[in-house]
């Protein structure tokens, strides 16, 4: 026809009515069926056998395949317009987006005032507490299982109020390693941030270092399933380099 | 832990300044750089707004319409242009960026060497512990109106450990430029050197419910000589000679804020009024019911949740440890003197 | 409506909206709809699984103790029969976009089937739950049914219950759009030009089943 | 297009085509749907009006005057609830946008009618919900419902929770309906860098409304069980932590701010274009910096969080991303100015509310990079120097743009002409009242005087009065708008099809508007920003 009388988004439309669309063969949905019966069977046995802390990663890692599969295959996307999958992947980095700069919120609490002893600690009011179990013996001082520690004031401070003249404060490399961020940390912060932000959300958690473990004495060290592994490129360069004290004297000009 | 619902009107505290167009006196460390990082902010922003406003003024007058048909320029992009208003607005952030930083990273990582207060907010006051001093409570009584006062010496570095319990509250302190929320569940912190001697209003700015307004509290630089016999001023809560067993017990009322939850007469508030207490018979929310004599009103002090009265919700926290016993018997004596 | 209004032409089917100009055009319409819809559903089931990634760094030993009270073998038959209902479903559409009309209304009931099946599994999960006092909240009663869970097991449940209550709720809208979508096949309204409906209820049912994939490895097996 | 004329007698406006109540409430038009839910927003503008009214006479001096603490607390929980669920947000893309959008793609209507139908009855029952909130002893947490005291507080907050929680359903179906519609139903001819910017706008205020508002819905399930399960996820007596509550909370809210603003600038392209007679500066860059804004909003949320315990780290990445959402809207702004070069500046009304909104939002803007600056939100944070912010971008902006777009459309909405000169008062009254009210409470700010408060210090008496004198003439210039626009149904002159002489497809077509939009479905040629007086003959585009 001369002149098409149908349009579509300003592109004439030869036959309006004919769409031609892909139909899958059977056995294709059943091989993907039995590769997720598979699959299912495999998040079992890895819960089983005991793989510690790396077990959270391995089971995301087959639960991404399958959904994966479900996804490509039976929703058909692997055949459709490239437009539904560009959709759809920009959800998932939205998603990506808020886990990220929310658990790396959660986990870099402390970063700046691990110095003044003040831990981000969870602790519960007294009446919660009366509330919650009928006073009976405090519990022992490091229980299992109970993360937060019974409230404790944090560390006695070098108080110069109590009447002691005040010491000439420590240069930042005498208090051990020095951890304060210098002026530069920013620009390494935060390539290391962008690098994580494609890590995804779990991996931000904190890094058990025997060395703050040690250094804390009776805190109980985060070393919870899924931190050993470490945090991702981004966050251990975070860590590794707050903890160098390279910039430290950097920060001695900026305290006084 | 004492608190009034002061009018802040009554607050008594110097204007923060005198006249609504002068700058924030800047009586802490803080205060300086920030001040020039505002002035910077303001000058750059005012710059901008005057060149934006000013070329729109400028094409207003110029090219408003002569006649129904004259002809308008086919311009329709310039990529120069376009490139240079966006990279010089991203310098100039940048700069506002960089200085915003380093000043907060110095906000947020307090010397080692600083005095540690405990700051506690709770609906609708604070209260201050001082390292060394049993009582919580400080008192600043001001022609009968009394405001929580946090003392702090003069050119010393100070950090207010602070935590809150019940709902989230929030230190703010315009005269330092400090502000940090006072999160229940975690200490958060705040620290500051006072520059200048004087009282200097502190509000509360995170919304914490109906009296929110009235959450005040005092700061008071003092010399660093005379900080410890301040402090120890500002913390004793004892019968002044001449003070009846009463009167004192008033001032215990209004310093353990007492009223912030039960009227002086028989009304409700949160809790249950004082008025004419003292001989009634109560019926208990578990049905029985008990003579209100010393050791009840004792008991409801010490383990306020042993006996609930009908009709109200185990919400008292209990004071067994905060106040002592001359206190304590002033107050009973001052309950019992209200009709 | 071909570009001039007045003049219906024959060919113009039945299914096809009077503001559409072509069925392409309004089935990639339906399709690019749903798939927004979609992604909508994730949104709102990551905010959870966010809730449960920070609830798990704030408390990790407790998320684990707790977790091992969680029936896993009810949950991985419930993910073997919503991997099942996905498989039926999909070759219903597949019948559907083959004119295969008695295959589609037989794998639509497969799946309606399966649902319920899930729905009583998840009845006796929670049954169980409830008997053994692990309630979300003030209902939490684990203590006296001699369970010694530390401090905050109760969040857990309530964490618990929030995300797999959401999860039933819609698998029961889903079992509705399955049932709506099974009446107008019987009424043989489908054919392999006009199936977009029963290929939306799928991408639908298919992103149920996508968030339990995700939801039982995280709650029921993770150590 | 000449056959329209003869076409014209026969054919009946979309309001005369069908008679009767029914024929408006299950309507599929989606006109009709854009006037119904004009009306309903319109409503709730005026009742949020009122309270913030009553605020700020409220606040005249530092003491009790006529309200109590608590109705204080409650009157402005709803002023800001209402306001923002109710009128902003649905305001600019369901009311107008639902109109406007179709006809400027040259569609005969959105890709979904019927989903278009249940999103206004959705917005119906959220309104109702929110209504019955008043009833039942009103809400007093503030809009943002923050945990513990919205889980403690005995106020209706469950209701006006579910409220908020189903309108974000409206605006979900609102912004899908946009998106498929924008993709799949352009007219012959348009393609993406011949769409007019307002459809540039509204498709990157739908990305948003799809990406962002199930995370607020989430988020208010996960209150509403928090209050009647006390699953303690929240509440740190029990172990949860308020600050995850915030971030679920701003992860909504900040992209929600860009929802009410992109459509303001959607129109503000129309309007200086089309009465300045002049092709727009930089049409690549003000589309692209829309979907930029929409795509920058997701990560830039924890600005809102600097001092409320969020580490001091996430605080720092938050800072330096806010920046980068500040570069798009400045370059905007710069290409509106840069239009008006060369051009033949008509001052209709809408021309005057374009003017005006260039001034106002430009403040707004540039008050907002005081508060991306670290330190200086430490001291700016939670007092009436954020107040003003955001009302000089929401009200200096939005509502400027709102109104500047409903007279600018009046014609084609009704077929009526509105009073030139009525128009140019409102908006000098708007003008004035608005810079009177706000530009006081950057000093306010500035001095440290705390948002939300009932009561405050003598010293800052003499900025709130001269602010609530300014809230009266700003109410007054409102109602001066109300007034002309309604005058305008009942006697304003009949308008021509096209009265600017605009080269967009929504003025191709009869004003009002036939049933279904085009006689002949419009082929697009060039961009709508062609127009007669544009001199081809001055040499190529330099």
């Amino acid at each position: 026809m001369s002149d098409p009388k149908v349009f579509l988004n300003g592109k004439p439309v030869e036959h309006p009515h004919e769409d031609h669309h892909h139909v899958t063969p059977v056995w294709q949905f059943t091989a993907v069926f039995i590769a997720l019966l598979f699959l299912t069977i495999l998040t079992y046995a890895v819960s089983f056998a005991g793989l510690g802390p790396a077990s959270l990663p391995v089971a995301m890692a087959v639960a991404i395949c399958k959904g994966s599969l479900v996804v490509l295959f039976f929703m058909h996307l692997a055949y459709e317009d490239r437009f539904y999958a560009f959709v759809f992947v920009v959800s998932l980095i939205f998603i990506a987006i808020f886990f990220t700069f929310t658990l790396f919120d959660m986990s870099t609490t402390d970063e700046l005032n691990e110095e003044a002893g003040i831990e981000f600690q969870r602790h519960v009011m007294d009446q919660a507490e009366a509330l919650e179990n009928p006073p009976e013996p405090p519990p022992p001082k490091a229980t299992v299982g109970l993360r937060p520690r019974p409230r404790v004031r944090p560390r006695p401070r070098v108080s110069t109020a109590a009447g002691t003249e005040p010491q000439a404060p420590l240069h930042p490399r005498q208090r051990g390693l020095g951890r304060r961020p210098g002026p530069f940390f920013f620009g390494l912060h935060f390539a290391s941030g962008l690098a994580a932000l494609g890590g995804g959300g779990q991996r931000w958690l904190r890094p058990t270092s025997s060395l703050k473990a040690a250094r804390e004495g009776g805190y109980v060290a985060q070393n919870a399933v899924g931190h050993r592994c470490g945090g991702c490129t981004g966050h251990g360069a975070m860590a590794i380099y707050a903890r160098s004290g390279v910039f430290a004297p950097h920060i001695g000009v900026l305290r006084r | 832990m004492i608190a009034y619902f002061i009018p802040p009107e009554k607050l008594g505290t110097p204007p923060m300044s005198d006249s609504p167009w002068e700058l924030l006196p800047t009586a802490s460390n803080h205060a300086q750089s920030l001040d020039g990082l505002y002035i910077l902010l303001t000058a750059v922003t005012g710059i901008s707004f005057v060149l934006v406003i000013g070329t729109m003024f400028y094409f207003m007058w110029k090219y408003k319409m002569k006649s129904e048909d004259d002809k308008t320029s086919p311009l329709t992009h310039n990529g120069k242009l376009e490139f240079a208003w966006s990279a010089i607005p991203a310098i100039f952030l940048m700069v506002f960026f960089v200085w915003g930083e380093l000043d907060f990273v110095k906000l947020s990582s307090p010397p080692a060497d600083s005095i540690d207060i405990h700051v506690t907010g709770q609906k609708w006051y604070w209260t201050f512990e001082y390292p060394g001093r049993p009582v919580a409570a400080t008192t600043e009584v001001e022609d009968g109106e009394i405001a929580p006062l946090l003392v702090v010496p003069k050119g010393q570095a100070v950090r207010l450990t602070m935590t809150s319990k019940d709902v989230i509250h929030s230190f703010y302190i315009p005269a330092f430029r400090v502000k940090k929320d006072v999160v229940p569940g975690r200490y958060t912190y705040v620290w500051f050197e006072a520059t200048e001697l004087g009282d200097f209003p502190v509000f509360c700015t995170e919304y914490c419910g109906d009296e929110h307004s009235s959450m005040l509290a005092v700061v008071r630089v003092v010399e660093p000589e005379d900080y410890k016999a301040e402090v120890a001023a500002a913390t004793t809560l004892e019968q002044g000679e001449g003070e009846s067993l009463e009167q004192f017990g008033e001032k215990v009322y209004k310093a353990f804020a007492c009223n912030s939850c039960h009227n002086t007469d028989a009304t409700r508030k949160v809790g249950p009024g004082f008025g004419g207490l003292y001989g009634k018979s109560e019926n208990l929310a578990d049905g029985s019911s008990v003579e209100a004599d010393e050791n009840y009103i004792r008991e409801s002090i010490m383990e306020p949740n042993a006996k609930i009265v009908a009709g109200y919700t185990p919400q008292m926290p209990s004071f067994a440890g905060q106040i002592n016993d001359e206190q304590l018997n002033a107050l009973i004596a001052y309950i019992k003197s209200l009709k | 409506m071909s570009s001039n209004a007045h003049d219906h032409d024959e060919e113009r089917p039945w299914f096809l909206a009077h503001h559409f100009d072509t069925v392409g055009q309004q089935m990639s319409s339906a399709k690019l709809g749903m798939w927004l819809f979609a992604c909508t559903e994730l949104l709102m089931f990551s905010g959870l699984f966010l809730a449960y990634f920070i609830l798990r760094k704030m408390y990790p030993e407790m998320l684990l103790t707790a977790s091992e009270e969680l029936n896993k073998t009810l949950g991985g038959l419930n993910t073997i029969v919503l991997l099942f209902s996905s498989y039926t479903m999909a070759l219903g559409v597949r019948a559907a976009q083959t004119n295969n009309k008695k295959a589609l209304e037989r794998n639509l009931i497969i799946t309606i089937v399966c649902a319920f099946i899930f729905l009583i599994v998840k009845y006796f999960e929670y049954s169980a739950k409830i008997h053994h006092g692990l309630l979300p909240g003030d209902l939490f009663a684990a203590a006296e049914h001699g369970y010694h869970l530390p401090k905050y097991s109760k969040v857990f449940y309530g964490l618990y219950f929030t995300m797999t209550g959401l999860h039933g709720v819609h698998v029961v809208v889903g079992i509705g759009v399955l049932t709506w979508i099974l009446i107008r096949a019987r009424r043989s309204e489908f054919s392999s030009q006009n199936y977009v409906a029963v290929e939306n209820a799928g991408i639908y049912w298919h992103i149920v089943d996508l968030v339990w994939i995700f939801l039982f490895p995280l709650l029921y097996l993770v150590k | 297009m000449s056959d329209d004329k003869n076409h014209e007698a026969v054919e009946p406006s979309y309001l005369t085509a069908k008679k009767g109540l029914m024929s408006w409430l299950i309507t599929v038009d989606h006109k009709r749907i854009g006037l119904m839910y004009l009306a309903a927003t319109m409503f709730f503008f005026l009742v949020a009006g009122l309270l913030a009214i009553a605020l700020r006479t409220e606040l005249f001096t530092g003491q009790q005057d006529f309200m109590s603490a608590q109705t204080y607390n409650k009157v402005f929980t709803l002023h800001g609830a209402i306001m923002v669920f109710l009128f902003i947000i649905p305001s600019v893309p369901a009311a107008m946008g639902n109109f406007v959008l179709p006809l400027m793609l040259g569609a005969k209507d959105v890709a979904f009618p019927k989903l278009n139908l249940l999103s206004f009855y959705i917005y119906c029952i959220a309104a109702i919900m929110l209504v019955m909130t008043l009833l039942l002893g009103s809400l007093d947490t503030g809009w943002t419902f923050y945990t513990p005291y919205s889980k403690s507080t005995g106020s209706a907050v469950i209701m006006a929770t579910m409220g908020a929680f189903v309108a974000g359903f409206s605006s979900i179906l609102t912004g899908l309906n946009f998106v498929v519609t924008v993709h799949k139903m352009r007219a012959p001819g348009m393609t993406w860098n011949r769409m007019p910017l307002m459809i540039w706008a509204l498709y990157a205020t739908a990305l948003i409304q799809i990406m962002a508002t199930p995370v607020l819905a989430i988020t208010l399930f996960l209150l509403i069980i928090e209050r009647t399960l006390n699953i303690g996820i929240f509440d740190p007596a029990m172990g949860g932590d308020p600050v995850l509550y915030q971030h679920f909370f701003w992860f909504y809210s900040h992209p929600a701010v860009y929802i009410m603003i992109l459509p303001g600038f959607g129109i503000i392209s129309e309007i200086i274009t089309v009465h300045s007679r002049k092709h727009i500066f930089g049409y690549r860059a003000i589309a692209m910096s829309s979907v930029a804004i929409a795509v920058i909003s997701f990560i830039v949320w924890g600005h809102h969080m600097f001092v409320s315990g969020q580490s001091e780290l996430a605080g720092v990445v938050f800072s330096f991303l806010t920046f980068a959402v500040a570069v798009p809207t400045a370059i905007k702004v710069f290409s509106w100015v840069a239009t008006l070069y060369g051009g033949s500046i008509r001052y209709t009304t809408p021309m005057w509310y374009g003017l005006v909104f260039l001034w106002t939002f430009t403040i707004g803007g540039l008050t907002g990079v005081y508060l991306g600056t670290l330190s200086v939100d430490v001291h700016l944070h939670e007092t009436y120097f954020v107040v003003a912010h955001f009302h000089y971008v929401m009200v200096g902006g939005t509502v400027v743009a709102f109104l500047g777009g409903l007279y600018h459309w009046w014609p084609k909405f009704f077929g009526r002409m509105y009073n030139e000169t009525a128009g140019k008062i409102s908006a000098l009254l708007v003008f004035i009242g608005f810079n009177m009210t706000f530009l006081t409470q950057f000093f306010l700010g500035h001095q440290g005087m705390p948002r939300r408060y009932y009561a405050y210090l003598p010293e800052y008496e003499v900025m709130h009065q001269v602010s609530t004198i300014g809230s009266w003439i700003l109410a007054l210039g409102l109602f001066t708008v109300l007034g002309t626009l309604v005058m305008a149904l009942k006697n304003g002159e009949r308008a021509p099809a096209n009265p600017w002489k605009a080269v967009s497809l929504e003025w191709q077509t009869a004003s009002p508007p036939i049933e279904h939009n085009f006689h002949m479905t419009p082929r697009v040629t060039g961009s709508p920003y062609d127009f007669p007086e544009i001199d081809k003959s001055a040499g190529a585009h330099h």
